[in-house]
């Protein structure tokens, strides 16, 4: 690094102005040679070939990095060396690493990668990190002030100084000064200190606590002290996490259950295909991105209508296939729709594949929302937490506010009477199983943003779907909502120190007890109607 | 000494094969006793500083408008539903609130609901069969045979209500009225102490209601017989003393002639005299 | 007469049913190689028949099922099974009824029957190798060995623990160990907790014996919560090709595998084993295993030590096919060792952006499958031998005598004869 | 209004209505009596449509012919239905319960006519308690209200005074008139208690074993038919 | 004697006549035929049938709680795993020191996990009598605290089964551990004997087979003999109008726990008996989808009548066997065809259709019969 350091200087320097002034128009033989040096096994070899590139003045040295790290550089078996531009299948389209020139379709058996690993990883990363510590671009000059954080050494500390002060962005600037305090810190320079204080970086903690135990009593106690207070604000920000967690768990299963909640809850068919008609959700979308490659977010959009849709038509078909004939037995859809399950679950294996489908999270789903350095709430879980709120709130309006609410419950209550009351009874039942098999869709659309999307998918949520809905309440959307959460929390909160297994256990021991003292859920009927 | 005495007294059961219930005490006159009864649901109280004295071989009739809470105290008193404050006593030794629904029962208070409610998937024999008075825990009940005096009893009471044709079949498919009897039936098999009866000729031709009347009549003396009845005709026909509940509480209590003259419950519950049948 | 009967293979790999996600292709595999076979004008001048049934992922049902296959459909080989719990069951039916059943899936090892032949991966021959790699070239100083709550990664996290310690002296708290149950999906807690581990100042590495379904959604975690492969290398034992075909990869670059084959290994032999197979599924996107190629090698060996006992007779097949070599798929040779496993080389892979794994070191040569590990306590003392005179599964070479299977007592008693 | 010609029906084998012929004239009320399990409730539910008959006629407002309807139609045809029973929704509130009779009028009213609360004001104080929690009589007036909901042209009430305190029978019986008066409403009604009878009733039919045995205006009625056919 | 009151039943004769002469008929046609006969019945086949027989049993046990008390147990499995456990312990004992590393006292898995004694609850198992009772009692004093608890605070309904749920869900989470001692995710394999006897012998085998039949009979007259009884139409009561029953002095909770233990003990025998005819026992066992496959069983055979159980579980499990033989890759969509189809054309299972047959020949010879409409629905 040290090395490295030092004569990177000057080519960065140098290479900002290159790629400013003049296209290039060096010598290809050099570059060649560059790349040659990348093309051997050992990787210590490969080591010193990347530090060559790095001190070599080519103003194409950035890009073969970052080619070299996302392993697209690679070379023909006659010798050339080809960017790849995509490798899915067996022939992969390739542009010539030297010119950019497209080279059109390669066979994968021609071409030979040039291989890294971890450690070339990092070096890369660094050494990428510091070129863009130049960059005229913002986005490039964070993630490198975020890559030094714990990486600053001496040849690099000096220049820092003068990178710090010409810096304009406050974000930049503040890590640029963190990194550079912890290095000062292992120099023992106690006045680095106050610039870390109340930081929640884990290499922040790291430095603190190699201080803390370091030679020096002074910076030893400061450095102690310092820890205390962030010891303080990590705890709160992981209780914070933990609802966080609980709550994105929760709403995972409150998303499973609720059409369960609708189908189940309201109609009182014990549907147990439920699990299916997520899984139909799920493949829905990935279907939609099947049609639409290269655009995951709209696909995933356009899979929210759809998902429901698909779901929904299908629990038409269960209704009218089955459950129509199954009046006033309900104990029966149990086994008609396990029935059902056997079949769909068979069905997606005999004609997409008994494998996982690949489902791909847009950008805009990927990553953290970060709030900390101790805190950052996942992205694609918060989305589904959102998401699972609306289809809540949403369900629980055209219960609550349409006549198709009224008319459900009248018909599972009294299907005679209702039917003699003009309520037309089997409409009804059509809508509301699609109402509640699209909700089932509409979790598969989120469900395949966070599991696997395979045969298998309805199995794993079905039990827990009718525990959520027991747990509840029978009957009570609310209870479902509340169950859902609330089983979520518990079962984060307890994660920690039961582990995951015996954390799944005592929250089922949990629900076992817990009727006993509430007989009816969470959300009971009460009163006469209610005992019969 | 006198353990030793006891076991030698062959003709003695021991305690603990003793159907576990102790005899009413009615020494004291009443049999059954409600005081300062109070129940709300969700704010709104049904019954209200309800005081009730029964008493032995007593038959009561009970009147009063539609949710004045009769079918409350019958529920209170068999159990279903506790009370937020008050006693309720059954003789001068038995609490009933420290009780729940099958001790109560098998001390000797037997019930008819104002819904029918009978055994759907039994037939009406079944259902009369299992009312009968008798030892109610698991292994008797497990072991009971059908004896000769059993079968006698149960076809006396198909003949009293009427059911003999239909014995055999379920009582799910009864009709209504039907059913009404066979409830009294069920009551007429448990042989109980106190038979609370709710509305019972809800649905029956006046004939019928003659029946009832001379059936519940006939009981009384023995029994104590609570009659819970909208219908003045019949309740004329048996009262000895009627009770009116209003909201919850006693409105008035007296022969029928008193309270049909109280103005209060011709204006509550009778309407216009003239309009009485 | 008997001559012309077609040679039965009997495929018992579950169709249906939780496994069915892993286990489906072996079946396609073995039929393949049956067919290719076939077309190579089959064995010892008789076609080849495939016998398949469906256990459909039921434990008890695989036992009923292999007697099936022995009893009433007599065929003289299975290839089957992927859980360990599934051969277990099998187990007792292979060997009463004598029969043959190659296993082509990596597992806890502690195990040697006289009629199983097992040309997946034991312990040492991936987790060992695995963790040498990260300490040596990765410099992994702390370790978080994150399984299933099952035998396999139980055991094999019992042999890393005390090989790390003993072999590394990596102090306890170095160690976080932690299970899930199967099909886990909430994985926030635990890639927390992970990243807080990893966060302390050393050099940490994952590695993982978490089983199929519950990876998806473990690496979507990883990638979310920003858990780089550069800074907490993941290295895993059960993903493979197949598990990663349902995973979006590009989060996942740089985490690491370790198998005994990869579909990427740039060798003739491979290529042609994917275009056959790409032929065969008629699916362009259809990846291959490492699995696969232990029923490859699996396959190749029975045929040949049929070829050369002349016959399918079980006995004579066991005997002949101890000291046979194949050619495995990356560029050197397979042996059936005596204890019934096979040499293997070891490949620690890296997750590319298209789903594949880029081989980035591998053993200098081929290692011998170990059935009992030597990093337990109780299986220490333990060798296995099936040839003559020995014909042990598990024999004590402290005591001197052979452990209690009843193959073996039969042995001692066909010996006392 | 309502003709009924040669109904039969069983359920399973045993035959319940055994030929019935049944003329209900509008603008009147006409009460069928018969003793306990004779088959009122059964002809009642046949008229509605809830037990399925075997052949024969009921012909509703001279050219609807009832049998080819379905059951939901049949009160969108303004046929309202106070069963025996109750059969009120358990689990709906009081106003829920009276909502329902909405579905079946056809001018797409909204809220609940407020004569129904006028003639049964507990309905408007219980408003949002539970069906299910009402007194049994309670319930009674629930289901008359919601009967009333759908503005019927023909009411069928099966005994409804069951369990209702006397002034609120005198009330229904009061409306019934007066429906009839000022509507032109008919209404068929099951009825065993004779005063009630005799005094709001125009025509009388009484039933033995599935048949009519009897008929005539209310007058009529004398006491041999009564011995004769409703004692036991 | 009310154990031998239903034997005056027409049903429980006719079923034990067909069971016995079943049972004759199997040993007949495997031991007196020469292999090369097509009748003779293999030994496989007669481990078959022998599974099936205990899967029938454990038919049988929720029938009884399903029929006849109303209590739909989706949690059945977790009985029939415990005494499956329990026996399984008792065959793991029996190996002695046969196992792989020789150990006299410990099983393999407990050895190459490095435990250095046998955990408390495994002793005794040693002894045949006392593995033998905790067959009965593993499983019914677990029915036993739970249904007290359940039955105490009246849970009833989906309530119940959603609880008897969650209760072989924590207990399949719990025996997949690794640390409970019971093998984790392998379970208990590798039997030798049982009793002194080779287990894989085809006469232990038959023998198993035929213990098992002689356990569905006892099994099915004991259910018969609480179903006809007064104390099984209190049951068929509580079903119907459980608030009822009570008011006429009946203690529902305790009819409902004893009849829920007795079912639990016949579950657990029924474990038992499969346990050495599979080879195995595993956490699987625990599976709520397994425990919902069982009602399955009976609802597809005909939910109250005992026989109808019995019928459902060979039926369902003789397709399976069949189909996942035949067409491996399609029998799901065979089986799910099954259990809709039999739903929706036979509302009262296979055993409805029979009684409806029976039915109409009387009916057919004895117009007016209606004394069959009580046998129809008790
Ligand atoms: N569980 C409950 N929840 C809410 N309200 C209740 C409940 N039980 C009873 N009530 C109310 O208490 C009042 C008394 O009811 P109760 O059934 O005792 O009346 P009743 O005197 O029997 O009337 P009726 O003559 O109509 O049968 C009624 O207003 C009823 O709505
Ligand atoms: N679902 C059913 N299945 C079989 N028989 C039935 C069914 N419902 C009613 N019955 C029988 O049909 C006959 C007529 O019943 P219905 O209810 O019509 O009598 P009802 O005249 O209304 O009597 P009530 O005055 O008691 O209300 C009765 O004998 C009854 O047992
Ligand atoms: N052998 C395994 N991976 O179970
Ligand atoms: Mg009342
Ligand atoms: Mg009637």
């Amino acid at each position: 690094m040290l090395l490295l350091m030092l004569l990177l200087m000057p080519t960065l320097a140098h290479a900002q102005d290159q790629t400013q002034n003049q296209p290039q128009d060096q010598s290809d033989d050099a570059a060649i040679e560059l790349l040659e040096a990348l093309d051997v096994s050992s990787y210590a070899d490969k080591g010193a070939a990347i530090e060559a590139i790095v001190t070599s003045d080519d103003s194409r040295a950035r890009e073969w990095l970052q080619e070299l790290l996302d392993g697209r550089l690679q070379r023909t078996d006659d010798g050339r060396f080809v960017v790849v531009l995509e490798n899915r299948g067996r022939d992969w389209p390739v542009a010539d690493a030297l010119t950019g020139e497209a080279l059109g379709e390669i066979s994968r058996r021609n071409l030979e990668r040039i291989g890294i690993n971890n450690a070339l990883r990092n070096q890369l990363r660094s050494a990428i990190a510091v070129v863009d510590l130049y960059s005229p671009d913002l986005e490039r000059r964070r993630a490198s002030a975020e890559r030094l954080l714990g990486e600053v050494d001496a040849d690099l500390a000096e220049p820092l100084v003068s990178v710090i002060e010409g810096e304009e962005d406050d974000q930049v600037r503040e890590r640029l000064v963190q990194a550079l305090a912890i290095h000062r810190i292992e120099l023992g320079e106690l006045d680095a200190l106050s610039q870390l204080e109340g930081s929640l970086h884990p290499r922040v903690r790291v430095a603190l606590n190699r201080a803390a135990s370091g030679d020096d009593p002074v910076l030893a106690d400061a450095a102690r002290s310092a820890l205390a207070g962030i010891e303080q604000q990590l705890k709160i920000n992981r209780g914070l996490e933990t609802l966080y967690f609980g709550l994105s768990l929760g709403s995972v299963l409150v998303l499973a259950a609720i059409g369960l909640a609708i189908t189940f809850g309201v109609m009182g068919v014990i549907n147990m295909a439920h699990g299916e008609l997520i899984m139909l959700g799920a493949y829905t979308t990935w279907a939609m991105q099947q049609l639409l490659p290269g655009q995951p977010g709209l696909a995933l959009i356009l899979s929210i209508p759809a998902g429901f849709l698909v779901a929904a038509l299908a629990g038409i078909a269960i209704e009218r296939g089955v459950i129509q004939f199954l009046k006033g037995r309900p104990l029966e859809t149990l086994l008609a729709t396990f029935g059902v399950s056997l079949i769909l679950q068979q069905l997606v294996r005999t004609v997409i594949s008994p494998l996982n489908r690949t489902v791909v999270s847009p950008e805009w789903m990927s990553g953290s929302l970060h709030i900390n350095d101790a805190l950052s709430l996942t992205l694609n879980r918060m989305f589904v937490l959102g998401f699972a709120l609306v289809v809540f709130a949403g369900l629980m309006l055209i219960m609550r506010r349409t006549r198709l609410g009224l008319e459900v419950r009248a018909v599972t209550q009294n299907r005679a009477m209702a039917r003699s009351m003009g309520i037309r009874a089997t409409r009804v039942d059509i809508m509301t199983f699609a109402l509640g098999s699209g909700v089932a869709g509409l979790a598969g659309v989120a469900l395949s943003q966070l599991t696997n999307v395979g045969p298998n998918l309805g199995q794993n949520y079905i039990i827990d779907s009718f525990m959520v809905v027991v747990f509840g309440g029978v009957g009570n959307l609310w209870g479902t909502l509340v169950a859902g959460l609330s089983l979520g929390v518990i079962n984060q909160v307890l994660e920690p120190w039961a582990g995951a297994v015996l954390a799944k256990i005592i929250v089922l021991v949990f629900i076992i007890l817990f009727i006993q003292k509430r007989p009816r859920g969470l959300f009971p009927q009460k009163g006469r109607a209610a005992e019969g | 000494m006198s353990f030793l005495g006891s076991l030698s007294e062959r003709d003695r059961v021991f305690d603990f094969l003793m159907p576990a219930q102790s005899p009413v005490d009615v020494r004291h006159g009443p049999i059954l006793y409600l005081e300062d009864v109070t129940v709300s649901f969700d704010g709104f109280k049904a019954i209200n500083d309800l005081n009730l004295t029964i008493d032995d071989g007593e038959l009561r009739c009970i009147i009063g408008p539609n949710g004045a809470g009769k079918t409350t105290m019958m529920d209170i008193i068999t159990g279903k539903t506790r009370p937020d404050t008050g006693k309720v006593w059954f003789g001068s030794r038995h609490n009933l609130l420290a009780m729940n629904e099958p001790e109560i029962a098998s001390l000797g208070i037997g019930r008819k609901f104002q819904k029918p409610t009978v055994f759907e998937a039994l037939s009406v024999f079944e259902n009369l069969e299992l009312a009968m008075a008798a030892d109610k825990r698991i292994l008797p009940t497990l072991t009971a045979r059908m004896v000769e005096p059993v079968r006698e009893r149960i076809e006396e009471v198909l003949e009293t209500i009427g059911l003999t044709e239909l014995r055999h079949r379920p009582a799910g498919i009864l009709s209504h009225g039907q059913k009404q009897w066979l409830e009294i039936g069920m009551l007429l098999m448990q042989r109980p102490r106190l038979l609370l009866v709710d509305e019972p000729v809800a649905g029956m031709t006046e004939q019928e209601m003659e029946r009832t009347a001379e059936l519940l009549t006939g009981l009384a003396g023995k029994q104590s017989v609570v009659v819970v009845e909208h219908d003045m005709g019949f309740v004329r026909s048996i009262a000895r003393k009627v009770t009116v509940l209003h909201q919850g509480s006693v409105l008035a209590e007296g022969s029928m002639d008193q309270v049909s003259n109280d103005p209060r419950v011709v204006e509550v519950y009778l309407g216009a005299p003239d309009e009485e049948a | 007469q008997e001559e012309e009967d077609p040679i039965k293979v009997g495929i018992l790999h579950s169709l249906t049913g939780t496994m069915a996600i892993s286990e489906s292709t072996l079946k396609d595999t073995v039929e393949m190689l049956i067919e290719q076979q076939n077309e190579a004008g089959g064995l010892l001048g008789r076609e080849l028949e495939a016998v398949v049934v469906d256990p459909a992922s039921n434990w008890p049902l695989f036992a009923e099922r292999a007697r099936e296959l022995l009893a009433q459909e007599e065929v003289d080989v299975i290839f089957g099974n992927w859980t360990s719990v599934s051969r277990k069951a099998v187990l007792p039916v292979v060997e009463e009824l004598n029969g043959l059943l190659f296993y082509p899936v990596q597992y806890e090892g502690e195990e040697s029957s006289e009629n199983v032949f097992y040309t997946g991966a034991a312990p040492n021959q991936q987790a060992i190798p695995a963790v040498n790699y990260l300490h040596e070239q990765v410099g992994v100083e702390r370790w978080v060995l994150a399984g299933t709550d099952y035998v396999y990664p139980r055991t094999t996290n019992r042999i890393l623990e005390a090989y790390l310690q003993e072999e590394f002296g990596v102090a306890e708290e170095d160690i976080m160990v932690n299970y899930t149950p199967f099909g886990h999906s909430d994985w926030q807690n635990i890639v927390a907790e992970i990243g807080r581990f990893g966060s302390e100042g050393k050099k940490t590495a994952v590695v993982s014996t978490i089983n199929g379904d519950a990876n998806v959604p473990f690496y979507r975690e990883l990638a979310n919560q920003g858990i780089d492969a550069a800074d907490i290398p993941v290295v895993a034992f059960s993903v493979g090709e197949q598990e990663l075909s349902g995973i979006d990869t590009a989060p996942l670059v740089g985490h690491l595998a370790a198998w005994n084959y990869f579909m990427s290994v740039d060798t003739d032999a491979n290529y042609d084993f994917i275009d056959a197979w790409i032929e065969y599924t008629g699916d362009e996107e259809s990846v291959t295993n490492d699995p696969m190629e232990a029923h490859y090698i699996g396959f190749n060996m029975w045929a040949e030590a049929v070829r050369k006992a002349g016959t399918t007779d079980v006995d004579a097949v066991k005997d002949a096919i101890i000291g046979v070599t194949v050619p495995n798929l990356t560029g050197g040779y397979a042996a059936m060792m005596p204890n019934h496993h096979i040499t293997k080389p070891v490949l620690i892979g890296e997750v590319q952006d298209n789903g594949q794994f880029d081989v980035v070191w591998q053993t200098p040569s081929t290692v011998a499958g170990d059935a009992w590990s030597d990093f337990l306590p109780g299986s220490r003392d333990l060798i296995s031998d099936w040839r003559a005179p020995m014909r042990c599964g598990n024999f004590n070479v402290e005591t001197g005598s052979c452990g209690g299977s009843t193959a073996a007592e039969e042995a001692e008693a066909a010996l006392a004869e | 209004m309502l003709t009924i010609d040669k109904l039969n029906q069983f359920y399973g084998e045993s035959h319940t209505l055994w030929d019935l012929d049944l003329e209900v004239p509008a603008g009147q009320c006409t009460c069928v009596m018969g003793r306990n399990g004779v088959g009122k409730t059964t002809l009642m539910k046949a008229i509605m449509g809830e037990e399925p008959v075997s052949g024969g006629n009921i012909r509703y407002a001279d050219d609807v012919e009832l049998t080819r309807r379905r059951v939901e139609d049949r009160s969108r045809l303004g046929i309202g239905y106070v069963p025996q029973g109750r059969q009120i929704f358990p689990l709906l509130t009081v106003e829920e319960n009276l909502r329902t009779g909405l579905a079946a009028r056809s001018d797409g009213l909204r809220g609940i006519p407020p004569r129904i609360y006028e003639l049964f004001p507990v309905l408007e104080e219980m408003k949002h308690r539970r069906g299910g929690d009402l007194s049994g009589g309670q319930q009674q007036q629930l289901a008359i209200g919601r009967a009333l909901v759908i503005e019927p042209r023909l009411l069928i009430l099966d005994e409804p005074g069951e369990g209702i305190q006397p002034n609120i029978v005198t009330l229904i019986g009061e409306v019934i008139r007066r429906l009839i008066a000022e509507d032109g409403l008919t209404v068929l009604l099951v009825e065993q208690k004779l005063p009630f009878a005799r005094k709001y009733a125009d025509r009388f039919v009484i039933m033995d074993r599935g048949r009519p045995v009897a008929r005539g205006d209310i007058g009529e009625l004398s006491d041999g038919l009564i011995k004769e056919h409703l004692t036991v | 004697m009310w154990l031998t009151r239903p034997f005056s039943e027409r049903s429980t004769q006719l079923f034990l006549g067909v069971l016995i002469a079943a049972m004759t008929l199997v040993t007949f046609l495997h031991l007196a035929l020469p292999e090369s006969n097509p009748l003779y019945v293999n030994a496989y086949t007669v481990n078959l049938f022998g599974k099936y027989l205990s899967y029938a049993l454990l038919a049988v046990a929720v029938d009884l709680v399903w029929g006849y008390l109303g209590i739909l147990s989706l949690g059945h499995g977790a009985f029939f795993a415990l005494g499956g456990y329990a026996m399984g312990m008792y065959l793991m004992r029996q190996i002695g020191d046969r196992g792989v590393y020789g150990h006299p006292e410990l099983p393999d898995f407990m050895v190459f996990l490095n435990w250095d004694s046998l955990p408390w609850y495994w002793a005794g198992f040693d002894m045949a009598w006392f593995a033998f009772l905790m067959v009965l009692l593993a499983p019914g004093l677990l029915a036993l605290v739970f249904g007290f608890l359940a039955f105490r605070s009246r849970v009833t309904g989906v309530y119940l089964s959603i609880i008897t749920q969650a209760l072989t869900f924590a207990l399949m989470l719990a025996f997949f551990r690794n640390e409970m001692g019971f093998g984790g995710n392998n379970g208990l394999t590798d039997f030798r004997d049982i009793l002194g006897f080779n287990l894989r012998s085809d006469s232990v085998r038959l023998g198993l087979f035929l213990a098992t039949g002689v356990a569905l009979g006892l099994g099915y007259l004991i259910c018969r003999a609480i179903a006809s009884s007064k104390l099984g139409r209190v049951c068929v009561a509580t079903r119907d109008a459980e608030a009822r029953t009570r008011f006429l002095g009946y203690r529902v909770e305790r009819f409902q726990l004893f009849v829920f233990v007795v079912s639990a003990m016949l579950a657990g025998v029924a474990g038992a008996l499969y346990v050495p005819q599979v080879g195995i026992i595993n956490p699987s066992e625990f599976s709520p989808l397994f425990s919902i496959e069982i009602v399955l069983w009976v609802a597809l055979g005909g939910r109250a009548t005992l026989y109808g159980a019995v019928i459902g579980a060979i039926l369902v499990n003789y397709a399976k066997t069949i189909f996942t033989g035949v067409m491996p890759e399609a029998w799901l969509f065979a089986l799910g065809a099954m259990f809709v189809l039999v739903t929706v054309f036979l509302p009262k299972g296979v055993a409805g259709l029979l009684a409806y047959r029976r039915k109409n020949s009387t009916s057919s010879s004895t117009p007016g019969n209606t004394s069959n409409t009580k046998e129809v629905s008790a």
